[in-house]
């Protein structure tokens, strides 16, 4: 670890990785790019687990029966997939890891606002988080992600309560990570750095951190809620006892919902970096995309009853929550034609990062429409709980939010190290995550179509076909994702030295050495120019790594 | 927040004497039966109570910015909207 | 209804479709004209709020479309007709246990005739299942403690799946069975099969066992209210509340008589929480419902319409 | 600053600190001026408390509902609370309010010894707060309106003198809300309490000044949140229905 990245052959000079080279100095740091990379370790360690567990899911369904484990171990193990992808991986990946990072950076302010809040927010994602191992090695849940009660409150016993603490800490982790953005994106913008002028990727953090804070304490106490029901029996939402269990699905969406956009507004933000610097172009329309991550973080609280049509609301309230799901339709197309405008006359590069955006763009694409067929009442009604369901969000999670994060940490690794990842095994695994992504996940929404219930672990031997298709799929997937990790690794030691700018990229962020110092920039910025001022950087085609 | 609130010592005591006495006003003016707007009154005098507090003990009013009163704002708008969709459905459930 | 919303579905899948391609190829090309060997300098441009406007109102009126289009078929879905045929579901971890009006029981299968409108009844011993026919493209989740009901129309014979769609525990994916479509006569038959008595005479027996006959009397008044002719009417309640006398409703008085009461009377009747099953419950629903139709010959097979429920009725008594 | 990185962590950051911001030792390194950095302390707090507010709002929820459907039981529930024990609790809170504006006010103008006498008291205040509320749990309990195992409600709703007979798994759920609701501001008063004893003795020891008092300011918000929540429970809870 501490070793990491002090290039081998150049003068020693300080920045943020050998400032300091003692486990303290890592564990107590107070700097948001040693934290970033504290979370970038955690969330990457989660991210393999809760792959582990999809590629059992994946295997026990290649076949019709239940043959590899019990049912009882299949429905623990999509349970662990959904809560460690969720609430471990998801949510804190882009935010805590890219955003923590580069906040700062790039408003050209020294930390965040709060530095030790930052480091308390990783201790209680990573208390969380070893909570939640102990959970899984001593017996796990069995609930699904979505713990609904009363299955959760009176009928399973396995450790709900357990895993509700988890997720708990992992929860005021990431309130205080949104505390911490939104104080330092209004208190903090280096002199000249006026709204109209930040960066698109501050923009996207700003709205996320909107919802976790206005949403996630929501979650919190029905967590504290389902685990007092859970020990006491006060019937709160058992309906024995008079208690409605729709209530806890209300309380539980009216998080989880916006809680996706949390996860996909950053990966947007990351996109308008990338097609931009790539593009070299100005963001197409950069105020309507700026106010369209807002808009989507607002009315992403007015839709979440959308999950529950089948579930027994009133006629009326499913018409409204259809009505109202559409809104985020509007703000989410215009942030995809924006993007695909901004190539409009560019020059572009097909370097990994823009390949990894094209991908975001081509998935969410897929992603969003499917979930306006979700959104329609009349087709959510067959294909709800169904793998329709399924295919819908990964595209929108892992085509989506996981393509922004790879696209994104190909983007800024030089930053952060000091090194260039290896570009053409980046092209190679970008291509292999499009194709078995899409191999994966497109057979699913036929799948669902036809009628396979989500969370079976024996299926009739009719949807076998599509099932063997997506489980080939997934182990292409898995191989892309283990490329990266693997030269992402190798290029700390023998990646090309980085320059302070390798892209000749706009953004404060480059304005600094590669690795940053640890208080970022040796004078505080002055900005004068506006967001994306490509007009004025020529690119160097020349000097652009062409490695590996 | 500015360091000067001009707020006064006397005007603390007499918004704290004001929030007594809507208390002792709301407690008697539960036992006097107003049908379905003894809630209303309740509630009515709780916000006011609230308001006092939040403008002048919390010091939102006279402050340097507006943006202090846009986040109380907007986290008392969040949760309308949890409660009025929420009960979007419950109210026009036929039985509940 | 399968075949409205696969029609839905495909003008869903052509939008998309379309939108897609212009997304994809838009990118395609774009990507390739303007590459940087081709095109080595961009062309700074500020943006459009002509544009803007124009792709972002023009896709709300498509979207408009599909809310319209879809809310029309669940309204329809949720919206049984008059004359529809009532069975009553009870599911468990993990089964499905099916109850016809004429007493016909059946557990993880359905036999239903074509061309006849069924109106499912449904309702959880347990945890929240969900009832999933995909061939007739519907799906309601069954809750504990209260009814949810839909319709449908089968229109060719077969056996098509019956999933639980909501994850329900160990034997979730074991919690299947089949809907079995027969050409009205061969129902007939499979229906004659049965010697059990209809529901609604189960009801009424019990009706008089548990002792309800003595306060809900028919001919004079008793302690509790006369209960002809309720079955989706508005009720008036003592707080001055109206409320539909619907499933949910009668059902919830039989269990907790205290919730409701109807103006008028005392809140004397004692609570049924516990005491009841859920399938003796579902037969006294049935029984009362039955009090609301004229007498005919096939009482039970099929509820006759409601007269409208929009018309407030008079109680009995005030 | 180059030179003033030889190692990070909080020690550092106090050396660089220390260094750059001779005259201000409050100031922390991430922030140009202390202007900055007592409106970011402040914008933080305010965001924390807006957590705070939908926090209790996801109770205030399941209340709303329950009380739409269980009206008599909830009234029920309402009319066996002790009516006297929360108004004085109320007007507790309220004075302790006063008193957190007035330690504030004390600190401006730099009388160190006032400050510390009105937190001692908003302390006490609190303690007196809390004292009540366990009279008022030890009295459920004994009348077993304690949920769970052990609940018995054998009480009407006394509607104008009309004797309505409710539910007990109704009236339980109100208690539920109740305990929960109540149980969570009691858990808020208690951290209240540390925070403001904490203050306390910090500003006895001289860690604020008139120029530099942002902890105290930040704890009063919190201090003034939960007195608001409490304004809301009170009627919510204790006054449903009490014209007999």
């Amino acid at each position: 670890m501490a070793s990491i990245g002090i290039p081998a052959n150049q003068a020693p000079k300080l920045n943020y990785l050998n400032n300091g080279h003692s486990l303290k100095s890592w564990l107590l740091t107070t700097d948001h790019k040693r934290i970033a990379l504290l979370y970038l370790i955690s969330v990457t360690v989660f991210f393999f687990l809760g792959g582990f567990f999809a590629m059992l899911i994946r295997l026990e369904l290649l076949t019709p029966q239940g043959d590899l484990m019990q049912a009882d171990t299949y429905n623990k193990v999509f349970t662990m997939h959904g809560m460690i992808m969720v609430f471990f991986f998801l949510i804190p990946v882009v935010p805590a890891v890219l955003g923590n990072f580069l906040v700062p950076l790039m408003i050209g302010a020294k930390d965040l606002a709060f530095p030790r809040i930052n480091l308390l927010s990783w201790y209680l994602y990573i208390t969380g988080g070893m909570i939640f191992l102990h959970c899984m090695l001593t017996g796990g849940v069995d609930t699904g992600w979505t713990f609904y009660t009363p299955f959760s409150t009176d009928y399973t016993n396995t450790k709900i309560v357990e895993a509700g603490l988890a997720i708990f800490l992992a929860g005021f982790s990431s309130i205080f990570t949104g505390l911490n953005f939104i104080v330092t994106i209004h208190r903090m913008r280096a002199p000249g750095l006026t709204w109209d002028r930040l960066p698109l990727f501050i923009w996207a953090n700003y709205a996320t951190s909107l919802v976790m804070i206005l949403g996630t304490p929501v979650i919190a106490i029905t967590i504290v809620l389902v685990a007092v029901e859970r020990l006491f029996h006060l019937g709160i939402f058992d309906p024995r006892l008079g208690g409605d269990p729709l209530l806890f699905q209300h309380l539980f969406w009216f998080y989880s919902h916006p809680a996706v956009y949390i996860m996909i507004l950053p990966s947007m933000g990351v996109i308008s970096e990338l097609i931009a610097c790539f593009a070299r172009k100005r963001v197409f329309g950069y105020k309507f995309v700026a106010l369209s991550s807002v808009a989507i973080a607002v009315f992403g609280f007015l839709v979440w009853a959308h999950h529950m049509f089948v579930a027994g609301i009133s006629l009326y309230a499913a018409m409204i929550f259809s009505f109202l799901s559409f809104s985020v339709g509007v703000p989410s197309a215009v942030k995809v034609f924006n993007w695909t405008a901004t190539l409009y006359k560019g020059s572009i590069s097909y370097a990994t990062p823009m390949l990894y955006a094209f991908g975001f763009i081509g998935l969410f694409t897929i992603g969003g429409l499917t979930g306006l067929m979700l959104a329609t009442i009349g087709i959510d009604v067959h294909v709800t709980d169904t793998y329709f369901v399924v295919a819908h969000f990964h595209y929108v999670m892992v085509g989506g939010v996981l393509m922004g994060y790879l696209g994104g940490l190909h983007f800024w690794w030089p930053k952060m190290t000091g090194r260039m990842y290896p570009e053409a095994w980046a092209k190679l695994s970008a291509l292999l995550v499009f194709v078995g992504f899409n191999l994966t996940f497109f057979p699913q929404f036929i799948l669902g179509y036809v009628g396979m219930p989500r969370r079976y672990w024996q299926y009739p031997p009719e949807f076998q076909a599509l099932n063997v298709l997506s489980t080939a799929g997934a182990s292409i997937l898995a191989v892309g994702y283990l490329l990266p990790m693997i030269y992402f690794v190798w290029s700390l030691r023998y990646g090309a030295i980085a320059d302070a700018n390798p892209w000749a990229a706009a953004g404060l962020e480059w304005k600094t050495t590669s690795p940053p110092p640890t208080f970022n920039f040796d004078e505080t910025p002055v900005v004068t120019w506006e967001a994306y001022n490509y007009d004025e950087i020529p690119h160097k085609e020349r000097r652009a790594p062409v490695a590996g | 927040m500015s360091n000067e609130h001009g707020t006064s010592v006397k005007t603390y005591l007499i918004i704290g004497a004001t929030l007594l006495v809507l208390t002792v006003a709301t407690t008697l003016i539960a036992f006097v039966n107003l049908g379905p707007f003894n809630p209303v009154v309740a509630l009515t005098i709780a916000t006011i109570k609230a308001l006092l507090v939040i403008l002048f003990f919390m010091h939102v009013k006279g402050a340097s910015e507006k943006l202090t009163g846009v986040v109380v704002a907007s986290g008392f708008f969040f949760l309308a909207i949890l409660l009025t969709l929420s009960l979007s459905d419950y109210l026009t459930r036929s039985w509940w | 209804m399968a075949s409205q919303v696969d029609a839905l579905y495909i003008y869903l899948l052509l939008v998309a479709g379309v939108m897609t391609a212009v997304i994809f190829l838009g990118i395609m090309v774009l990507a390739i004209k303007y590459r940087r060997a081709r095109h080595p300098n961009a062309e700074q441009i500020e943006g459009s709020t002509a544009l803007e406007i124009i792709w972002s109102i023009i896709p709300l009126f498509v979207m408009m479309t599909f809310f319209i289009w879809g809310a029309v078929i669940y309204f329809q879905e949720r919206t049984p007709p008059a004359d529809s045929t009532e069975v009553y579901v009870v599911a468990k971890q993990w089964m499905w246990k099916i109850e016809h009006m004429e007493g016909q029981r059946e557990i993880n299968e359905l036999h239903v005739p074509t061309g006849q409108n069924i109106k499912l009844i449904m309702t959880s011993q347990d945890v929240i299942h969900s009832f999933f026919v995909p061939a007739f493209r519907i799906k309601q989740d069954v809750l504990p403690g209260r009814y949810t009901t839909f319709w449908f129309k089968a229109t060719k014979p077969g056996h098509y799946h019956l999933f639980c769609a909501e994850y329900c525990g160990t034997q979730h994916s074991g919690m299947g069975g089949d809907i079995v479509v027969m050409e009205p006569q061969d129902y007939a038959q499979w229906m004659a099969g049965g010697t059990s008595a209809p529901l609604q005479d189960t009801g009424k027996q019990l009706f008089s066992a548990l002792g309800c006959a003595t306060c809900h009397r028919f001919d004079v008044q008793g302690r509790g209210p006369n209960l002809t002719g309720i079955y989706n009417k508005p009720v008036l309640l003592e707080d001055g509340r109206t409320v539909i006398a619907d499933e949910n409703y009668v059902r919830e008085s039989i269990l907790n008589p205290t919730a409701k009461i109807v103006n008028g009377f005392k809140p004397v009747m004692p609570a049924f929480q516990g005491i009841v099953s859920e399938e003796q419950l579902n037969a006294l629903v049935a029984y009362v419902k039955s009090l609301s139709q004229p007498p005919t010959g096939t009482a039970g097979l099929q509820s006759q319409p409601a007269t409208s429920p929009a018309e407030p009725q008079k109680m009995q008594v005030q | 600053m180059q030179d003033s990185q030889a190692t990070t962590s909080q020690a550092t950051v106090q050396v660089t600190t220390a260094e750059h911001e001779a005259h201000n030792p409050a100031l922390v390194h991430q922030f140009a001026d202390a202007e900055q950095q007592k409106n970011a302390a402040s914008l933080g707090m305010w965001l924390f408390l807006v957590t705070e507010i939908m926090f209790f709002g996801g109770m205030f929820c399941a209340y709303l509902i329950y009380r739409l459907k269980y009206f008599n039981a909830f009234a029920a529930g309402s009319q066996s609370l002790a009516i006297k024990w929360g108004a004085i609790n109320t007007a507790v809170l309220i004075v302790s309010s006063v008193t957190v504006v007035l330690a504030i006010y004390a600190i401006r103008f730099g009388r160190k010894k006032l400050t510390v006498a009105f937190l001692v008291v908003t302390v006490l205040l609190g303690f007196v707060f809390l004292g009540i509320k366990s009279i008022e749990y030890t009295d459920k309990f004994r009348e077993h309106h304690v949920p769970g195992a052990n609940f018995h409600f054998t009480e009407n709703f006394d509607d104008n003198g009309k004797q309505i007979p409710v539910n007990p798994n109704e009236v339980q759920l109100f208690f539920s809300l109740y305990f929960a609701m109540t149980g969570m501001h009691a858990l808020h008063m208690i951290i209240g309490i540390s925070l403001m004893s904490t203050l306390a003795v910090l500003t006895w020891r001289g860690h604020y000044s008139a120029e530099y008092y942002t902890p105290l300011e930040n704890a009063g918000l919190y201090w003034h949140l939960v007195d608001i929540i409490w304004i809301y429970l009170f009627p919510l809870l204790y006054l449903i229905s009490r014209h007999t």
